[in-house]
């Protein structure tokens, strides 16, 4: 049984990887970029090295300086985390060459789902409902797929075989618009994932994004945890999750039956560990599978919030050989929980994402509240990897309280330094629609904007006016004193500016 | 000196008394009011009522973050407020506008042409940032003057990317 | 019913409070000395005024004051939090002559409960076991102390008739030194609540403190939520609490039997709202009524993580006149929760109090930690109010999940500028007594030593050379430079040291 | 240069090669070595192993706080080595010590009187702060000389309370 593990990740996932490790009793080693010398994950970590220059394909990415540091310092096991290395069948084959357990489903499991078409293939032949599209038709042209497109109907999606997290996706309205949209979505798939590759889904109509966690076992026992409701995206980004779903409820039989499935698609491909099947849902209720994540996914904390399971050092037992702790009958759904995903993005200005220096940070905390972040004061947000800073979990009996706790709790977070998207959050909360729970993939980018949701809540802009002129008549002050302070001695000038600014 | 500040459509005119009052449109209100130490925020206690709000100066004022609405605030004295009309008579409606680059990034593409005219809204430059492409957008209609980067390119934060006249 | 709630206290307390009221859509009011300007539940409330100078009885002891504020913003309830005027029947009283809902116990109650000998009379007539001492002989001179002592057998324990929180306290070991800790008792007594009045009581040996949560409504329905176990203490200052109790563990039947006795205690002076019965424990599992404390207590949360009931919002409404929303068999038991209390206090230097300001804070998040504090970056703590920066409280499915936890949870905070306790909690934490749970209320005073569990721990001391050699070459290499700046241009050394200081 | 550093009983000799390397008794090692940003807080990996500490100085030296134990430390250059040495000869045993209030507070009682010699651990004031009565005990043994406050006075920090000689 290991003892070591490395953590090929950073961020917020990689402090929660390690928090998992250090209850459970491992030793940690941490792996960084040179922008991520004093990241947290390095801090908190028993051993921690260098893996190169900060563009991710010149460290994270490198899988022999990984393996390369992983047998120098006789670490036994590694996590991959979500993104990065942790989907690539190579990756996990070499760990195991190496003799190093990678905590993670087996390398055979990776590729069959890591390839969207082989994918549903795999899941149509046991059985499960698949969205119609060009699966399993292999690597069609350009020509080919504007040929099948009117058979699949419009709008459609343009999405890339290796695909993951919205990239290189792109919706089709009408055929005209395909073959332009096709030359972007490869572009851009092919710059993401080194690989073009692109194949055609029908849209849904009013769809939900709806997926189950699934935790497999080495003797093949397959439990789900329940589902979590993922619909609301921007740019098929995830910004807001919650388990239960809404839609699905009190509707026991339905979450019964998509668990089912599930864990059938699981099992399909003989997997193990902790794994994510998608599901998109139409106004029926009927369900489609979309694909399997065969990772931990970055909205785990609503799930064990709401069962009380923590499904990473769940991961790290699986991968230590051990069974199952609970049988589907023992795992027991408790109140509601949702995340918000704190991005270093400006709501106001498209969500352009914002750099800096996070000169303070005031974090929400009390009872129901979970942060799992990767952000502290004096913390540089660069532009080499993702923008999540954050990710803002509360808890509570209901869906009301949780949502209660929710608005609290963002209004408490301060984050000085950066642009984020909580006042986003906080819109979001505050609109009718999300209140009901009546929302489809659509929702955020269709029907909803930041600058509405100002209509139906409290303002108050003499508060606002009588802060800024505050604010200026300070600063008025405060330069006519350097004025005169500098008339009195000018050979001081420099020093005085530079101190005052520091007194700002 | 009395301040002319504007919200939105809403304009008021503020004057500092003291520390603790300033009188608006007229009427005194109790101003208890706090910057807390190394960050654009403040703390104000207005009539009892409880305030924190992020203040942060822009180009043409200030933008006041507060209990998740950002309101964006112009601040004049009485005397600026006189030049800024003298001065908006004299000056041509429109004049250039340098695109920068809101963070350090990669080109990935620059769909416009030099001497092309556009619309409020058009894509001018996508830059890749954060394993984002992220589109730059004209801020209101004109023609491009000269694109000074190129697909491919690296630009630092602040690096101007093209101009619109 | 009511709609906006005062705070009539400060610190973590008054902001968790603070977070209940917005949870539950209620207007909050703050009220603050001058000392806490500046403070969380000032910035957090939606209404803040000022009290009075810096000392309680300047601000937050001023009834008049507090009264006075309430009705000129119109709060039509107020919550005492914890200390200060929390069990003042006085308090209630006014609060109700003014048509002010006081959210807590009848006046009645806090009276029956807040005279130690009268609270041990009452619950002695509803048949339940006190510990013997001079409890119902009234206010008894020093003389007649002093010749009851021997009856009751020594060690025994004065305590003051409207003590609690340890004021007034000493344990007596032989006749000869009664006289003058009586004295001392006394006079400390005096000085904490104006009132020497004091009494005897026999320690029992090997002595667990355990308390039970109560719950009760109008219509008489009386509940508990288990109990905590409160053993570990300094100087009778709670610093580790737990729920439910190794002591007790999985025996149900002892922890029924308490909380029926709990309920009845409560129920003999008609209780209201929250509220907490103490018990010691003696070896045996005999257990006495102690006291019952008729407010919300500092350790509530352990409660909460361990019920997942909200405690704070339960007490807003039960004062609402709701019922309650459970009955006892639908109160469930889940998993262990312990809570560390963050002192500033220097756990090396005889737990000295610590002043300062609060440079920097990074506090301990992720899976099933809880953190309540009112310590933000920058605040001042000031000598006139306690010493409680935060409490930190993790939950986990087990006990050893649970303190794996806090473990990890402890080396991830920092709280710069302001000596605290941390430490000392590391060292109880790897104790072997406490991790087999066999301590009593003697234990931390009498057979733990922060220094004696260095001996097991791995140390580190070539490290420690290392930094404090790189610090102190460091600081000699910038003096040098400093000397050397100095010279070429003397005009600008304030100047320069002032910046220099400034980028340390 | 060489520094003589001593944790407990243990001594060390260190150097500092470069920004990279040090030299602990003869043994080079990899030392990576990072102040956090405005704070007394180290964090530093040497030969990949990952410590963070806040390192404090006191009168004689340094506390370093790191994974919940302390550490005193105190590092010497050989000069400095060398007149200590020196000066310990020349000082006689013991000489004045100033009991300074640890924080703000009112004095609550001064159980000794002036001249009379007391012993290591006894109680010289009873400091009432944070709600708690602090004893402040005599660091060695000694005899008290002046007394410089009273009962019931409000002191400051860091004041001298009184002298032990």
């Amino acid at each position: 049984m290991f003892k070591k593990v490395l953590i090929a990740n950073r961020g917020e996932i990689a402090v929660r990887i390690l928090r998992a490790c250090r209850e459970l009793g491992l030793q940690t080693v941490a792996v960084f970029s040179e922008a991520d010398r004093q990241a947290l994950h390095v801090r908190y970590a028993d051993e921690a090295y260098l893996l190169g220059p900060a563009p991710a394909r010149e460290s994270y990415l490198r899988m022999d300086r990984l393996l390369d540091i992983a047998r120098r310092c006789e670490a036994d096991a590694i996590h991959p985390g979500y993104g990065f290395l942790a989907e690539r069948e190579d990756f996990a084959l070499a760990c195991e060459a190496a003799g190093i357990t990678f905590i993670g489903p087996r390398p055979s499991a990776i590729a069959a789902m890591g390839d969207k078409m082989a994918a549903r293939n795999t899941v149509s032949r046991a059985g499960i409902p698949v969205v119609p599209g060009t699966e399993g038709e292999g690597d069609l042209s350009d020509e080919a797929l504007i040929a099948i497109a009117p058979k699949i109907g419009f709008p459609l999606l343009i999405k890339a075989t290796s695909g993951g997290g919205g990239k290189g996706m792109r919706i089709v309205e009408s055929q005209e618009d395909l073959p332009g949209l096709l030359h972007a979505a490869r572009r851009e798939a092919e710059a993401a994932f080194g690989d073009g590759k692109v194949y055609l889904e029908k849209v849904i109509h009013a769809a939900r994004h709806i997926e189950f966690q699934i935790l497999a076992d080495a003797e093949g026992n397959v439990i789900h945890l329940g589902e979590r409701e993922c619909s609301l995206q921007r740019r098929h980004q995830k910004l807001l999750e919650e388990s239960p779903s809404p839609f699905i409820g009190a509707n026991e039989e339905l979450r019964q039956r998509m668990g089912e499935v599930a864990c059938r698609a699981a099992a399909s491909v003989n997997y193990l560990n902790a794994g994510t099947i998608e599901f998109l849902v139409d106004h029926d209720r009927n369900f489609f599978f979309l694909e399997m994540n065969t990772r931990l996914q970055v909205e785990h904390p609503v799930t064990e919030m709401a069962t009380g399971i923590d499904i990473v050092k769940e991961q790290i037992r699986i991968a230590r050989g051990r069974r199952l702790r609970y049988t589907q009958a023992e795992v027991r759904f408790n109140g509601w929980a949702i995340e918000c995903r704190i991005n270093a993005e400006d709501p106001y200005n498209n969500f352009m994402p914002s750099v800096g220096v996070l000169s303070n940070v005031l974090m929400p905390t009390g009872p129901g509240v979970r942060v799992d972040t990767c952000a502290y004061p004096g913390m540089e947000v660069t532009p080499y990897y993702d923008s999540l800073l954050s990710k803002l979990i509360t808890w509570g009996e209901s869906r009301a309280e949780a949502i209660l706790r929710m608005r609290r709790a963002l209004e408490e977070y301060r984050l000085i330094g950066v642009k984020n998207n909580i006042p986003f959050h906080q819109a979001l909360l505050d609109s009718h629609r999300f209140m009901a729970g009546s929302f489809d993939t659509r929702f955020v980018e269709d029907r909803f904007s930041i600058d509405d949701t100002q209509d139906g809540r409290e303002v108050h802009p003499e508060v606002a006016a009588i802060l800024a002129t505050l604010v200026a008549h300070h600063q008025t002050q405060l330069s006519a004193q350097l004025v005169q302070r500098g008339q009195r001695d000018t050979s001081n000038w420099k020093w005085i500016g530079r101190w005052e600014r520091m007194q700002r | 000196m009395n301040y002319i500040t504007t919200v939105g459509e809403r304009t008021y005119t503020i004057e500092i008394n003291d520390e603790n009052h300033v009188t608006l449109d007229g009427g005194v209100l109790e101003v208890d009011w706090h910057p807390l130490p190394g960050q654009p925020v403040y703390s104000v206690l207005i009539d009892g009522q409880s305030y924190e709000a992020y203040v942060l100066p822009t180009e043409g004022g200030y933008q006041v973050q507060m209990r998740g609405l950002l309101y964006e605030v112009r601040v004049e004295d009485e005397r600026e407020l006189r030049l800024r009309a003298a001065m908006e008579l004299d000056l041509p409606a429109s004049s250039e506008y340098p695109l920068r680059a809101p963070m350090p990034g990669l080109v990935a593409a620059v769909p416009v042409n030099e001497g092309q005219t556009v619309d409020k809204g058009t894509v001018l430059i996508v830059l890749e940032s954060m394993k984002m492409q992220n589109e730059l957008k004209a801020p209101r209609a004109g023609r491009v003057a000269h694109i000074r980067v190129r697909a491919g390119q690296t630009v630092e934060q602040n690096q101007t990317l093209l101009i619109v006249e």
